[in-house]
């Protein structure tokens, strides 16, 4: 931590960069933080309980400016940034990346090659609450996932938290803003809003990297980050990428091949 | 409980459709209700809230003049969906109508003056309802001068009765299009509102301007305004922000203090000082 | 004509403008008789077949749904549905997931030439919606609002 | 008003009696890991080892989404249909917190500060609220600081202050509490004396509203709103969640010829909500939307409705995805 604090500040200090995100204690947990000037560097924390996702922030140029800036970025940010790269949101020139490994040594990553080798040293796995939750939705028929998430979906007010954590979610106007055709309701209803998650889902497959941002962000404590997950996991041997890393030919549904197979069609 | 729905429009009949620009059309419409026509009063400034059935609300100004009663008329370009399915429907069908909301032209206490409109684009709308106000009382005023201007003469909206205004020897009329707007036959002035502004403004002494026009034109014309010695109280404009519910709720015309939709959408240059100028 | 008792299944059909469309044309030309349940929205292409369109059909009272366009290889536009082909298999997963019925959603390859096989699908496909009956579980959740603010758990 | 006794015993029968009544009760029911209210029969499903719902009751009077008046069109001519207040049931919202009765007041002054607002009115009307003063708190709660307290009557109709007896102290405060209260006048007995402010959690005050209110007359062009928002990420959890946002949006609900007119939920930190179909965005950016945010419930609601837009519950804080604490930077504002 230390180690970062001073890079962070030298970084500043040398005009390196214009903006550190990192975190900062809060007043619960952990938060994002934006470092402008060395003396708020010696604030930067980077421990296991860092969990934000601060890729989201990435792309949004008024905070970001024009000049170079550096994150601290946990696994799952680096998974985020990697996508993000993929998807040509983000310049090498541009984006300075940290992180803490494991030993405890500060790393920095200059290419995103380099944090592709370093993403890829992780294997992608299910966490406690997400392996209990998927368990008890896989054990259930049809009807009960159907009746499981509509009872989850009755809960959704439509304030879009799982939108605005997600990295990958910076779309300027998203199609629930879209008004002709106004394709989803706007106000909370359990269709409209399984049709704004189905919705979200499609559009994360073969992106999403499973970090659980929204799911987290969520207010009424609805488990959204379990769809695309599931999505990822049961997609991923479909369409041959591989899980938290992003694909190297284009994104699953921008792509196809020959030979996707399926049992459905008649 | 009798209380009124302030959600519930009037129905209104469209009674006549006059194409003004590309995508400008003037909707004059009629109360359906004729007891909600014999109540039905409204002032200079004001606007409300029009309903395409099916479609939605869209907020603009009564661009007709008040002492012309038992209608109202509308004038609207097609942009968004309400305002394309306003556009699609035809003479004799139905549409909505709430309103009228806001505040007015202080027209009593511009007796004896004289009055310079300066509107560009789709902004004469709310200034043909002052102006035809202003010029049905026509004694009370002094000279009367009307500047607009718009992106190109086909822009223009109101041809018939810009054609009207500029015979009218009691109106001293200046019509302008962007420059590279103009035709052949164009005689008009060619040039940005503002800089006809300073060219052909009236002396501030005794003079009232109402401007009205894209926020960016808005913006440009009250420093020349400004040089040409008017002070911010000769100085009105209207305003138009965002709104849903055009009756001080919904909360998307709030700028500082104040509500576009109560406390607007009419207001002095000096009034304007008050709420922060980025806010709308 | 049907006892007016026995479940009529509503199927929305949501082809491509080049075969299906055509198929379906040449299985009237045919005279081949086929169940009158389905109603044939017609699209440029299979790729342009937007997922949120069948959801909306479940919502707006249909017991089924039929999404059918060219073989692969013969797309009229090379490679639209190939595109659509992945796109349906990832939206299969997620209303798996989420407990929609999905085999109330019939998709089917059918060219210009095979009027036969479109009355074959229509039939078959009306058959399964029939034994299938009517899709009440998701059309009573559609029209929701007449409920006051907060939930009301089931 | 009056003051009032009532047993354990006392209270369990008064709610069963307000059940058989026919009235719909809302009460806070912990399921899925939250406490939030819910339509309740049994006085069991009721929790109460909680310091603050998710959400606010603020859904009772002013729903997520409500039907304004709906339409038919026929042959070119259009049927409206009124909303109709019979339609809406008598409401017990039981056990609320004083801070959330609170912001009724709040809301009121937004409906009704120019025209009345008939169907929030026509909600108001039907709903009594029963409160339960606090005894809890937790870092989050700063009701003392904004003219509320945990003893708090504004917005109820019965308040109880439960008793280490398991009994409680019944002011009834309103005609509609003594309704309530006449449903089963028998288990309310008379006041033993019992001192009121000897159950309360003590909670100090942690900034001045009327400094704040000072400050922010003067801080529309301070760099403080940049500073504050920039972890924002621009999601509607805050208002959504607050008892006094009352930001809304009117849709479209539409099936063929018929058709009904909705309002509902809408926020200020929305991006796209103060958005020109023409493009031009009056609050572009998050930093804006952040202090029209503060700005309006601490300076333009007190001055232009006399009330203050906040009343310290702290769920905005809670649901915050990014920490954006409200208490936080209220008091920071207050200090500079």
């Amino acid at each position: 931590m230390k180690k970062l604090r001073e890079r962070a500040a030298a970084l500043l200090d040398e005009g390196a960069v214009s903006l550190v995100i990192g975190y900062e204690e809060g007043t619960k947990r952990p938060r994002p933080l934006f470092c402008r000037n060395s003396e708020n560097a010696g604030k930067l924390i980077f421990d296991s309980r860092c969990f934000h996702n601060l890729a989201v922030y990435v792309t949004k140029k008024e905070l970001v400016g024009k000049e170079r800036f550096a994150v601290t970025a946990p696994i799952s940010t680096l998974r985020s940034i990697l996508q993000l790269y993929v998807e040509n949101q983000l310049s090498e020139e541009k984006l300075l990346v940290l992180t803490v490994d494991l030993s405890g040594e500060l790393v920095e990553f200059v290419t995103f090659e380099e944090i592709s080798a370093y993403v890829a040293q992780f294997e992608m796995k299910r966490g406690e609450r997400e392996q209990e939750m998927l368990t008890k939705i896989e054990g259930m028929t049809r009807e009960e996932r159907w009746k499981f998430w509509m009872g989850e979906m009755s809960h959704c007010f439509k304030c879009y938290a799982c939108r605005s954590a997600c990295p990958l979610c910076y779309c300027t106007k998203c199609v629930v803003e879209v008004n002709r055709p106004q394709w989803i309701n706007p106000w909370p209803s359990p269709i409209s809003n399984m049709e704004w998650h189905v919705n979200r889902a499609m559009h994360m497959v073969g992106r999403c990297t499973a970090c659980g941002a929204c799911g987290d962000a969520c207010p009424v404590g609805i488990p959204i980050d379990l769809i695309t997950r599931k999505m990822m996991e049961d997609l991923a041997p479909e369409f041959g990428f591989v899980p938290g890393q992003p694909a190297k030919q284009g994104n699953a549904l921008s792509s196809w091949k020959l030979d996707d197979r399926e049992q459905f069609i008649r | 409980m009798s209380e009124k729905n302030t959600y519930l429009p009037y129905l209104m009949t469209i009674e006549k459709v006059i194409k003004e620009a590309p995508g400008v059309k003037t909707y004059r419409l009629k109360f359906q209700d004729e007891s909600e026509a014999a109540v039905f009063d409204f002032k200079a400034g004001q606007f409300g809230e029009y309903s395409a059935f099916g479609e939605g609300e869209s907020t603009f100004c009564i661009a007709s003049s008040p002492t012309r009663r038992g209608y109202i008329e509308c004038t609207f370009r097609d942009t968004g969906r309400v305002t394309s399915g306003l556009a699609s429907l035809e003479e004799g069908s139905t549409m909505g109508f709430r309103g009228p909301y806001g505040n007015v032209f202080p027209l009593d206490e511009w007796k004896g003056k004289n009055l310079v409109f300066i509107a560009g684009g789709i902004a004469l709308p709310p200034m043909r309802c002052v102006i035809w106000n202003a010029l049905d009382l026509r004694e009370n005023f002094k000279d009367i001068t009307i500047i607009y201007g718009a992106k190109s003469v086909n822009d223009l909206v109101y041809k018939e009765e810009l054609k009207e205004w500029a015979d009218r020897p009691d109106v001293r009329m200046v019509t302008t299009v962007d420059p590279g707007g103009q035709t052949a036959d164009w005689k008009g002035e060619i040039g940005f509102v503002p800089t006809i502004v300073e060219k052909v403004a009236p002396s501030a002494e005794n003079t009232i301007a109402i401007v009205c026009g894209p926020p960016i034109m808005i913006k440009f014309t009250f420093p020349v305004l400004e040089k040409l010695g008017f002070s911010d109280n000769q100085v009105y404009t209207t305003l138009e922000n965002r709104m849903k519910c055009g009756v001080g709720k919904c909360g998307r015309c709030n700028v500082g203090k104040l509500y576009i939709c109560k406390d607007g959408p009419v207001f002095s240059k000096e009034e304007l000082n008050f709420i922060p100028a980025e806010e709308y | 004509m049907s006892n007016s008792n026995e479940f009529e299944p509503k199927i929305i059909a949501f082809v491509c403008n080049w075969c299906t469309y055509a198929g379906a044309d040449l299985t009237g030309t045919s005279r081949l008789k086929y169940a009158t349940n389905v109603k044939i929205v017609r699209f440029p292409c299979t790729g342009r077949i937007d997922f949120l369109l069948l959801l909306k059909s479940f919502a707006q009272g249909a017991d089924g749904v039929i999404v059918s366009g060219c073989h692969p290889n013969d797309c009229h536009y090379t490679s639209g549905n190939f595109h659509a082909r992945r796109r349906w298999i990832a939206f299969r997963t997620v209303l798996d997931l989420m407990g929609v019925d999905i085999r109330r959603i019939q998709y089917s390859w059918v060219s210009a030439a095979e009027g036969s096989k479109w009355a074959d699908l229509v039939n078959n496909t009306v058959a399964d919606i029939r034994a299938l009956g009517p899709y009440t579980e998701y059309q009573k959740v559609a029209d929701y609002l007449e409920k006051e603010g907060f939930d009301e758990e089931a | 008003m009056e003051t009032k006794y009532i047993s354990q015993g006392g209270l369990a029968q008064w709610f069963e009696s307000i059940i058989a009544s026919g009235k719909r009760v809302y009460a806070p029911v912990n399921s899925r890991g939250q406490v939030d209210f819910k339509l309740v029969k049994n006085l069991s499903e009721v929790a109460d080892d909680y310091i603050q719902t998710t959400q606010s009751i603020k859904a009772t009077v002013y729903p997520k989404a409500e039907v304004l008046f709906s339409y038919e069109k026929e042959h070119g001519k259009v049927n409206l249909t009124d909303f109709d207040p019979d339609t809406i049931p008598e409401t017990v919202l039981w056990r609320v917190h004083p801070c959330d009765a609170a912001g009724f007041r709040p809301l009121s002054a937004i409906f009704n500060w120019d025209s009345a607002d008939k169907l929030h009115n026509a909600h108001l009307a039907k709903t009594s609220v029963i409160s339960f003063s606090c005894a809890n708190a937790d870092e989050s709660c700063f009701c003392t600081s904004v003219n509320g307290s945990p003893g708090n009557t504004s917005g109820s109709d019965v308040q109880l202050t439960v008793l280490p007896d398991g009994g409680a102290i019944a002011e009834i405060l309103t005609p509609k509490g003594e309704a309530l209260v006449a449903l089963l006048p028998s288990v309310f007995e008379a006041d033993r004396g019992d001192k009121k402010e000897h159950y309360l959690v003590d909670l100090p005050a942690r900034f001045s509203l009327t400094e704040v209110n000072a400050k922010l007359n003067k801080a529309f062009n301070s760099t403080v709103w940049k500073e504050q928002s920039e972890r924002c990420i621009g999601c509607g959890a805050c208002a959504f969640v607050c008892p006094t946002c009352a930001c809304f949006d009117i849709q479209e609900d539409v099936h063929g010829s018929k058709g009904r007119r909705i309002r509902c939920w809408d926020a200020c930190g929305f991006s796209l909500f103060t958005l020109h179909t023409s493009g031009h965005n009056p609050r572009e950016h998050q930093s804006q939307r952040w202090r029209q945010r503060i700005l309006h419930k601490f300076s333009y609601m007190p001055d232009r409705l006399s009330v203050v837009g906040c009343t310290g519950c702290g769920r905005c804080s809670r649901a915050c995805p990014v920490d954006m604490n409200l208490l936080e930077h209220i008091t920071s504002i207050a200090k500079q």
